[in-house]
């Protein structure tokens, strides 16, 4: 997995790339947001065009991450999301508590209130 | 095709591998006829049981081999996959759900679930270290 | 990665199957960050040796297997594709250059010549059965 | 692979989709470039653009249609040759006997002359 970020006002925008195993770029992912949490940012926008496949250990991963956004009153928003990992969190039922939005304009512009209706 | 074709594929246990396998599956999907949700749902579970027996049964120790065995029929793909490692339990994975409200944000245990989900047999077999068969049956209307 | 690392991948002897050989050899080719042209000639060269293993080796006898074995080295590919079949006269086979005028236009004679062309190393062995063994280093500048 | 094909003008057409290799359906592209020649057509135009591997065993049954058109004072032009098929007549030099042009209106335009020089 190849990740690239930019700092946009008060979002943190991460763009991932290739596929979110277990691995240890996984977890480079999470201290990217808990460290970003500690500097202040409560809004996390992860762009999921470029994932290829996502493993159970890797929603784990994303699991952890929503947990450290949502204990700091923040939110991890999900945007373009391919078919294949849409697939993945609607069988796991994690589309119920994960904030997916198409575009990344949608993410910014949603309110910090939780979950989208 | 009109018998069964055996395509057998083997990796050391390291977690960067399965991306390999995944092309290798996409390819046997096409070859199959899988399209779309099934193709996926096929590609995730073997992901799945592949990541398990390096995570789990090897422990990612790279001088384990695991084994695939893709067996192509024409109604069905059947796949086993093997390590050998020691075992665990199974009814104590089944019994918990991640799917109800206080099992939903657990880091972890979706893997066999998932499978479950995605394909239409799931077993397991632990005679000779842990082997997981997936199946999954074509539709009919994929030929006549 | 430091170590080499071993795939094994086999099928029957189906030309239908070369496309599922394609797409795992475009996984491995990933994997060791073998690219474009490079990449191209990898995959071309293991589907001319995996043809005639099927083709001169078994005679598309599909109870006869293939076996590849993929050796992901820090600075080359190794790749083995093996037959049980009868081996050949390789050096005959050598001895026609399908690029000269009156070769260029015949229909047959010319996967050898692609794989030496496309590979840093061609060799074969028939000491038990066909095994060609196909060598592609990585340019120095893919890793430091 | 897929065949299909459509007779425009003087012209065939045939449109390839997957590999070409030595299999039946190879034969299906030589024997219909045969019958074509039979009741008049003298140009073949293949689009290349959906093959996407060809084995040596293929390009066996590309020179053969090549070389019954050219008996019959016709020729077989491709057309849209991704890079790949484009490697591999570079190496097997090819590219010097068969007629290779970018689209199909150029492969119409160009006389029955010869290859392009
Ligand atoms: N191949 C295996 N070898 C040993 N233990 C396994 C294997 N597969 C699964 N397990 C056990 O079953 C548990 C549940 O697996 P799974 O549902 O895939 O979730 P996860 O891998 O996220 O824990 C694992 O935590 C592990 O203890
Ligand atoms: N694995 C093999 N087993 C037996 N004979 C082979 C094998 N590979 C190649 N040959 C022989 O070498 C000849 C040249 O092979 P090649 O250069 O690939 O061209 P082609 O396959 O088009 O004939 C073949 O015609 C065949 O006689």
């Amino acid at each position: 997995m190849k990740l690239t970020h930019r700092i946009e006002g008060d979002a943190l925008i991460l763009n991932l790339d290739g596929q979110l195993t277990g691995g240890p770029e996984a977890d480079q992912l999470v201290t990217k947001i808990r460290s970003a949490v500690e500097s202040g940012i409560r809004l996390v926008i992860l762009d999921m065009e470029g994932i290829t496949w996502v493993n159970s250990t890797g929603l784990g991963k994303l699991i952890a991450s929503h947990l450290s956004l949502r204990q700091s009153g923040g939110a991890l928003r999900f945007v373009r999301v391919p078919r294949r990992i849409a697939t993945i969190l609607g069988v796991t039922r994690l589309n119920t508590v994960f904030e997916i939005y198409p575009t990344e304009g949608d993410a910014r512009r949603a309110q910090l209130t939780g979950p989208p209706r | 095709m009109n018998e069964t074709q055996t395509i057998t594929f083997s990796i050391p246990s390291r977690l960067e591998l399965l991306p390999v396998l995944d092309r290798l599956v996409q390819g046997i999907n096409a070859e199959m006829g899988f399209e779309d949700e099934e193709a996926d749902a096929i590609s995730i579970s073997i992901i799945e049981a592949g990541t398990n027996a390096i995570q789990h049964g090897h422990k990612r120790d790279a001088s384990k081999i695991v084994d695939f065995r893709f067996d192509l029929h024409d109604d069905r793909l059947e796949v086993t996959v093997h390590d050998s490692g020691p075992g665990f339990d199974i009814d104590a994975v089944t019994e918990a759900d991640p799917t109800l409200p206080d099992g939903l944000l657990r880091c972890s245990g979706r893997g066999i679930f998932i499978m479950r989900q995605m394909m239409d047999r799931v077993d397991f077999d632990f005679s000779r270290g842990t082997s997981v068969r997936l199946l999954k049956q074509k539709r009919t209307n994929g030929r006549a």
